[in-house]
């Protein structure tokens, strides 16, 4: 990690916690940014696995979705502190994605896909069809902001940007450590030349599951967040459409770069806000974006700052 | 496919409502809140959601607006397409209470997105009138600022357990959409059927599915004595061909969307005779508040009036109602309790809020007569012969 | 322990039988070439090796050891190997292709050390890296992503960066294959090279007989999936059966 | 019970038929360009809406429509394959993104032409009723099984008995040798996405009649299709055939037995199993080691 990285790091995070204090009351542009914020926490968490490990999972959204009725049932039903429920709600996202990619990953490419896509679906069924425990289709409506601690509230848009801000620079920091280490390395080389990889001594199939365990419990934090800024859970919000989103967050923004997931949740969330008085064209509009995203600027948008070396062979 | 993030102004909406009928006198304007779909699957009962809304203020500036502290006001409608989604539900709510700081919202067809839009409302003290979602759970988070004109599904299947209690139709079955709407129906259903009643085949489908041949059969050999469709016009029109196609002898039970002309047209009197369905307003009952909308509505939208419309017009004029009463038309807490306590003669019947700020609307059964006209069979003292529903 | 110790490996697809009971042993470190006419089983013998396909009978033993053998198992025995289509990662440098077999592997210790202080690993290896690609006459794109080098000079990289790994059992499939004859006198000079430095077993399947005959010390002739004659080049060049067996 | 089943696979077959008609397509530009084209399902709808404009404004004749609506969405493949999924050739990621972001594009250009409102399509053929013991079907749905076999057949003989069906089965196996060999592939993969887009608008304008014509009507189809191809093990005309009927199938009985609510999910499961015990579909060859 260059010095000069960790300084800028640090000095964007302040300057992104201090804004409420020059923003009086521009709430709105608050809420759009902690928006980003919630959808960059999950798309970090995939870019693990698209951008540096090559596994495209079209069931991310519901993964975020185990952590954020995790965290629904332990502070509702269960009455437990939402600090003790966030990490749970992690950790349960990651062990159901350990058992998801332990079945999936020795699937390639279209088929791993379609399979991920599978249990996506399978999971939004259940969210949408077991009323007594998620509420079902109407959502699991009245999930409290987190608790205070000491002196530090999370109710208000100020203090739950705060937190957000927080939030995301933590998750960013952590992608920054795991993917500049050898770790890191191992998991960008299982995506250059997986058989090669093997051949030089390691374990790909243990690498792929950490990094589809880790990416799950991110978006399960992920996802624990939403709805606790939300306030409540609805299953329409972790369905394949939510999933694929997350795909275009990370491809467009730039997948295999640190800074792609959070670009490509800003654009999705600024983009149609920008685009809002165009009307019913907005969508249009962003469809075309996407595809122009593809044509020329393959790396996302973060690959037009800093172009990955030439991929070829 | 759904969209991203956020909300979309329908900016035409807006255009045609200000060239409306604003008077030439300069006047103060009063801009309303809308959170509906104008897009996305559920783009086609938005439409008739915005219907009402569009009539209503296009009346009220007709009328040189209303009148509040001796001031005149015309009302704009800030509409935002929210596609049923919490997320976009909460960004539009954001937008229309802090940039765009309406004294009221209105609207919704999701009880999802409705949720999310709810706390919301009252952290920053906005009334937030429901016309169209039916969720129950809606109204019993204590939310002080969330009120609902229309009917919640609870609401619905009690008045229909009891008519269908009345008719003995037993078993009943369902075939309903796997969203809010469609579970929230046949758990209300569940909830309050009479003892003599029994729970039939209950087939879920998904929004945008279209054969529903598997759930046809099952409901032929499970010798269900009706079955009850809820959905919206478009699956329902398809649901009926199918069932009549496969000449399976039931009772048909539809939903106000499938009470009107318009759902005639989509199949014919042969197939709908008998059908019957629960409706928030007939629009042909020998009422003069009925007849007065139904005329205008189809003056304007050139087709006969749907109920998302008649809630949605209704809620519009509540919201007026309070300001009035209120006397402001921007400060949010004022107007809250002015909702509390107001009682409205709307075009659906009577509105008064709960303590919980839900309204108890009439609930009616109309059912199709063989020539394609429609009568009113429930409430027993609404009841009315054929052309009357 | 034999470092290669093949017995009675049967294979067939269907009905053809492409491992008819192939049995020899590599122990003395040397450059050994494996040749036959095409169909002789000389591929599906690697594929058994590297534990891509089982055999259906006999035993194959790296090291002693035989089990169902995944590469990092292989690996980890010392067995290091280059592919008949050339694979090394297009988008690390010449120098990071090189050093990565040398990097910890450990998933434990590499997730550790992703929040503690990664040890000076690099360094360590740096220099015998270095020295290798020197000898591919690669040094000057040390620094350069391996997808902008030719197929022969990827072909060197290849090879080099198994040599750093100093394995015991090396396998080349085809090397010389694509290769022109300037950049196939490096490779010859690498390996031999590589004998001295670090004698190991190494195998080569190869076509070219020119470039086997020269530098293998040792040739082993497989037809109709069993071997059909072990010695040196010359005494193989001379062998009758060999001759029958190419013409045939 | 026995019969109640006998029924339930008799709906399956309709429903898998239909499934059938959209893994086709996709399994073309799968097999030949390497691209699950998800936007396949967008020009499904496209197709129906062609078709019942021409129908209702042009010529009130159906076969002409489905032409119509087919010629009219030829070109349309063309210009998708050059201009969107050509230079994103061999680029997985952003193929999907790409036709992602046509799906967009396309819905929301139908929603904006044609509103929101799903529009009827009424045919003699889908009310004629065909008795099928106590089952009926609509003569579409019969059309629908026919025109599918249909394609399957015409696609068996283009790929295997014409010169140009030749070069498109080198160019799936080897597109490196078929260049070699002085095949266009360029061209080849143009013209494939076409007929694959053709397929899309016949699809449409067949389903069309037989439910409605509404933006979202591909999507479903799109789904199912998508996974029977991949059931059927990517790029065999007979895997996607068999993978379309047996999710069909799946789905249909399922309602006997499962609740009603799991139904996708069920047919996923299904998928997910299939996959999980051959992982590469019920047709496709298995080798241990490609990347």
């Amino acid at each position: 990690m260059k010095p000069r990285d960790v300084v800028v790091f640090a000095v964007v995070t302040m300057g992104l916690l201090l804004l409420p204090a020059f923003y009086g009351r521009a709430n709105y542009l608050l809420h759009i940014l902690v928006l980003s914020g919630l959808y960059a926490i999950p798309a970090i968490g995939l870019n693990l696995m698209l951008g540096y490990t090559g596994l495209v999972s079209l069931g991310h959204a519901a993964l975020a979705g185990i952590g954020a009725y995790a965290v629904a049932l332990l502070t509702v039903k269960a009455g437990l502190n939402f600090w003790l429920a966030l990490p749970l709600a992690a950790i349960a996202s990651a062990a159901v994605g350990a058992v998801i990619g332990a079945l999936c990953l020795r699937l390639r490419s279209h088929f791993f896909m379609i399979v991920t896509l599978a249990f996506g679906l399978i999971l939004h069924s259940v969210m949408n069809n077991w009323d007594s425990v998620t509420g079902g289709a109407a959502g699991f409506a009245g999930i409290p902001r987190p608790d205070p601690i000491g002196f530090a509230a999370f109710r208000s848009l100020p203090e739950f940007y705060r937190l957000t801000v927080v939030a995301t620079a933590a998750v960013f920091a952590v992608q920054a450590l795991l993917v500049r280490s050898q770790f890191g390395r191992v998991l960008d080389a299982i995506r250059q030349d997986e058989i090669l990889t093997a051949f030089k001594g390691i374990d790909t199939t243990a690498y792929k599951l950490a990094a589809f365990a880790i990416g799950s419990g991110i978006a399960g934090l992920g996802g624990a967040l939403e709805v606790s800024y939300l306030r409540v859970a609805a299953p329409s919000s972790f369905d394949m459409v939510e999933s694929i989103n997350l795909v275009l967050i990370v491809v467009v923004g730039g997948a295999g770069t640190l800074l792609g997931p959070i670009l490509g949740a800003l654009v999705f969330v600024g983009v149609p806000e920008y685009l809002r008085l165009a009307s019913e064209y907005r969508l249009v509009i962003f469809g075309a974006l996407l595809v122009a995203v593809t044509l020329f600027a393959r790396r996302g948008i973060a690959g037009l700052f800093a172009p990955r070396r030439a991929k070829t062979a | 496919m759904r969209s991203f993030i956020a909300a979309s102004a329908a900016a035409t909406v807006i255009a045609a409502l200000s060239i409306g009928g604003s008077p030439a006198r300069a006047q103060e304007h009063v801009t309303i809140g809308i959170v509906s779909a104008t897009t996305g699957p559920f783009a086609a009962p938005g439409k008739f959601e915005l219907n009402g809304f569009n009539l209503a203020a296009e009346e009220i500036n007709g009328h040189g607006g209303f009148e509040v502290g001796g001031k005149h006001y015309l009302v704009d409608l800030k509409i935002y397409d929210v596609h049923a989604s919490a997320a976009e539900g909460a960004s539009a709510m954001q937008r229309l209470t802090t940039v765009d700081s309406v004294p009221v919202v209105l609207g919704e067809l999701s009880s999802a997105a409705a949720a999310a839009e709810a706390p919301i409302a009252q952290d920053n003290q906005v009334p937030l009138i429901l016309t169209v979602p039916t969720g129950p759970e809606l109204t019993a988070q204590k939310n002080p600022y969330v009120f609902r004109v229309n009917a919640n599904s609870n609401q619905l299947a009690k008045s229909l357990a009891d008519f269908v209690g009345k008719q003995g139709w037993s078993p009943l079955s369902f075939i309903a959409w796997n969203n809010d709407a469609g579970r929230g129906g046949v758990n209300g259903m569940r909830e309050s059927l009479p003892p003599n009643i029994k729970l039939g085949y209950v087939g879920y489908f998904n929004v945008g599915d279209v054969d529903f041949s598997s759930h046809v059969t099952n409901i032929r050999s499970s010798g269900a004595k009706a079955v009850m469709l809820l959905m919206d016009e478009e699956p329902g029109s398809l649901a009926i061909a199918q069932l009549r196609a496969a000449d399976v002898p039931v009772q048909i039970i539809g939903t106000l969307a499938m009470g009107s002309d318009r759902f005639l047209k989509r199949l014919d009197a042969a197939r709908l005779a008998g059908m019957v369905q629960y409706n928030a307003f007939p629009p042909n009952a020998p009422l003069p508040r009925i007849k007065a909308f139904s005329d205008r509505y189809k003056a304007k939208f050139g087709e006969e009036a749907h109920g998302f419309a008649a809630q949605s017009y209704d809620g519009l004029f509540v919201a007026i109602e309070a300001m009035k009463q209120a006397k402001t038309v921007t400060d949010g807490p004022k107007i809250r309790g002015a909702l509390a306590h107001l009682t409205y003669d709307g075009v659906i019947g009577r509105i008064k809020f709960d303590a919980e700020g839900q309204a108890d609307p009439p609930v009616y059964v109309t059912q199709w007569c063989d020539d394609g006209r429609r009568r009113i069979l429930y409430p027993a003292d609404m009841a009315a012969g054929c052309g009357a529903g | 322990m034999t470092t290669l110790d093949i017995r009675e490996v049967r294979k067939s697809f269907g009905g053809l039988q492409a491992l008819a009971g192939c049995t020899f042993a590599l122990d003395r470190p040397g450059i050994y070439g494996l040749i036959g006419p095409n169909g002789a089983g000389k591929t599906t013998l690697f594929d058994v090796i590297t534990g891509r396909q089982r055999p259906d009978h006999g035993h194959v033993l790296i090291a002693g050891s035989e089990r169902v053998l995944r590469p990092h198992v292989l690996a980890g025995l010392g067995m290091a190997r280059t592919f008949q289509e050339c694979r090394v990662f297009p988008e690390l440098t010449c120098l990071e292709n090189m050093l990565f077999a040398t990097q910890p592997k450990g998933l434990g210790r590499t997730l550790g050390q992703a929040f503690g202080r990664s040890a000076a690993h690099r360094r360590a290896h740096e220099a015998e890296a270095r020295h290798w690609l020197q000898l591919a006459t690669l040094e000057r794109y040390a620094d350069e992503p391996a997808s902008i080098l030719s197929f022969g000079q990827r072909r060197l990289l290849e090879i080099a960066a198994a040599l750093v790994t100093r394995p015991r059992l090396l396998l080349l499939d085809e090397p010389a294959a694509g290769v022109n004859p300037a950049l196939l006198a490096v490779l010859r000079d690498v390996l031999v090279a590589q004998q001295r430095a670090q004698p190991a077993v190494v195998l080569i399947i190869e076509h070219n007989m020119e470039f086997i005959m020269d530098i293998s010390e040792r040739i082993i002739v497989m037809h109709q999936g069993a071997v059909l004659e072990q010695g040196s080049p010359a005494a193989i060049q001379a062998s009758p059966r060999v001759i029958e067996a190419y013409l045939g | 019970m026995m019969l109640a089943l006998a029924e339930q696979v008799f709906n399956g077959v309709m429903l898998g038929a239909i499934y059938v008609l959209v893994a086709l397509g996709l399994m073309l530009v799968y097999g030949v360009l390497r691209v699950l084209n998800f936007a396949h399902g967008a020009l499904v709808m496209l197709g129906g809406y062609l078709c019942q404009f021409v129908f209702s404004h042009v010529i009130a004749s159906y076969p002409l429509a489905i032409a119509g609506s087919i010629v009219a969405l030829l070109p349309v493949g063309w210009v998708l394959e050059r201009g969107v999924f050509a230079p994103l050739r061999d680029d997985l990621q952003n193929q999907v993104i790409a036709s992602l972001g046509l799906v967009l594009v396309i819905e929301n250009l139908v929603l904006v032409v044609w509103g929101p409102a799903a529009l009827q399509f009424r045919l003699a053929t889908t009310q004629v009723l065909v008795p099928f013991g106590p089952l009926r079907f609509s003569l579409q749905q019969f059309l629908v099984i026919g025109a599918g076999l249909a394609c399957v057949a015409a696609l068996f003989a283009f790929l295997n008995f014409t010169k140009f069906g030749t070069a498109v089965r080198a160019t799936a196996q080897h597109p490196g040798a078929a260049l070699v060999v002085g095949i266009d592939v360029g061209r080849v993969h143009a013209v494939t996405f076409a007929i694959g887009t053709a397929l899309a608008a016949m699809a449409g304008s067949l389903l069309g009649p037989l439910f409605l014509v509404f933006p979202q009507m591909g999507d479903g189809p799109l789904l199912k299709g998508l996974a029977a191809i991949i059931l059927g093990g990517l790029g065999s005309v007979w895997g996607a055939v068999i993978g379309g009927f047996a999710i069909g199938i799946v789905e249909a009985v399922s309602t006997l037995v499962i609740p009603t609510d799991y139904r996708d999910a069920v047919a996923f499961i299904v998928i997910a199993g299939v996959l999980l015990l051959r992982p590469h579909g019920l047709f496709g060859r298995t080798t241990r080691y490609e990347a």
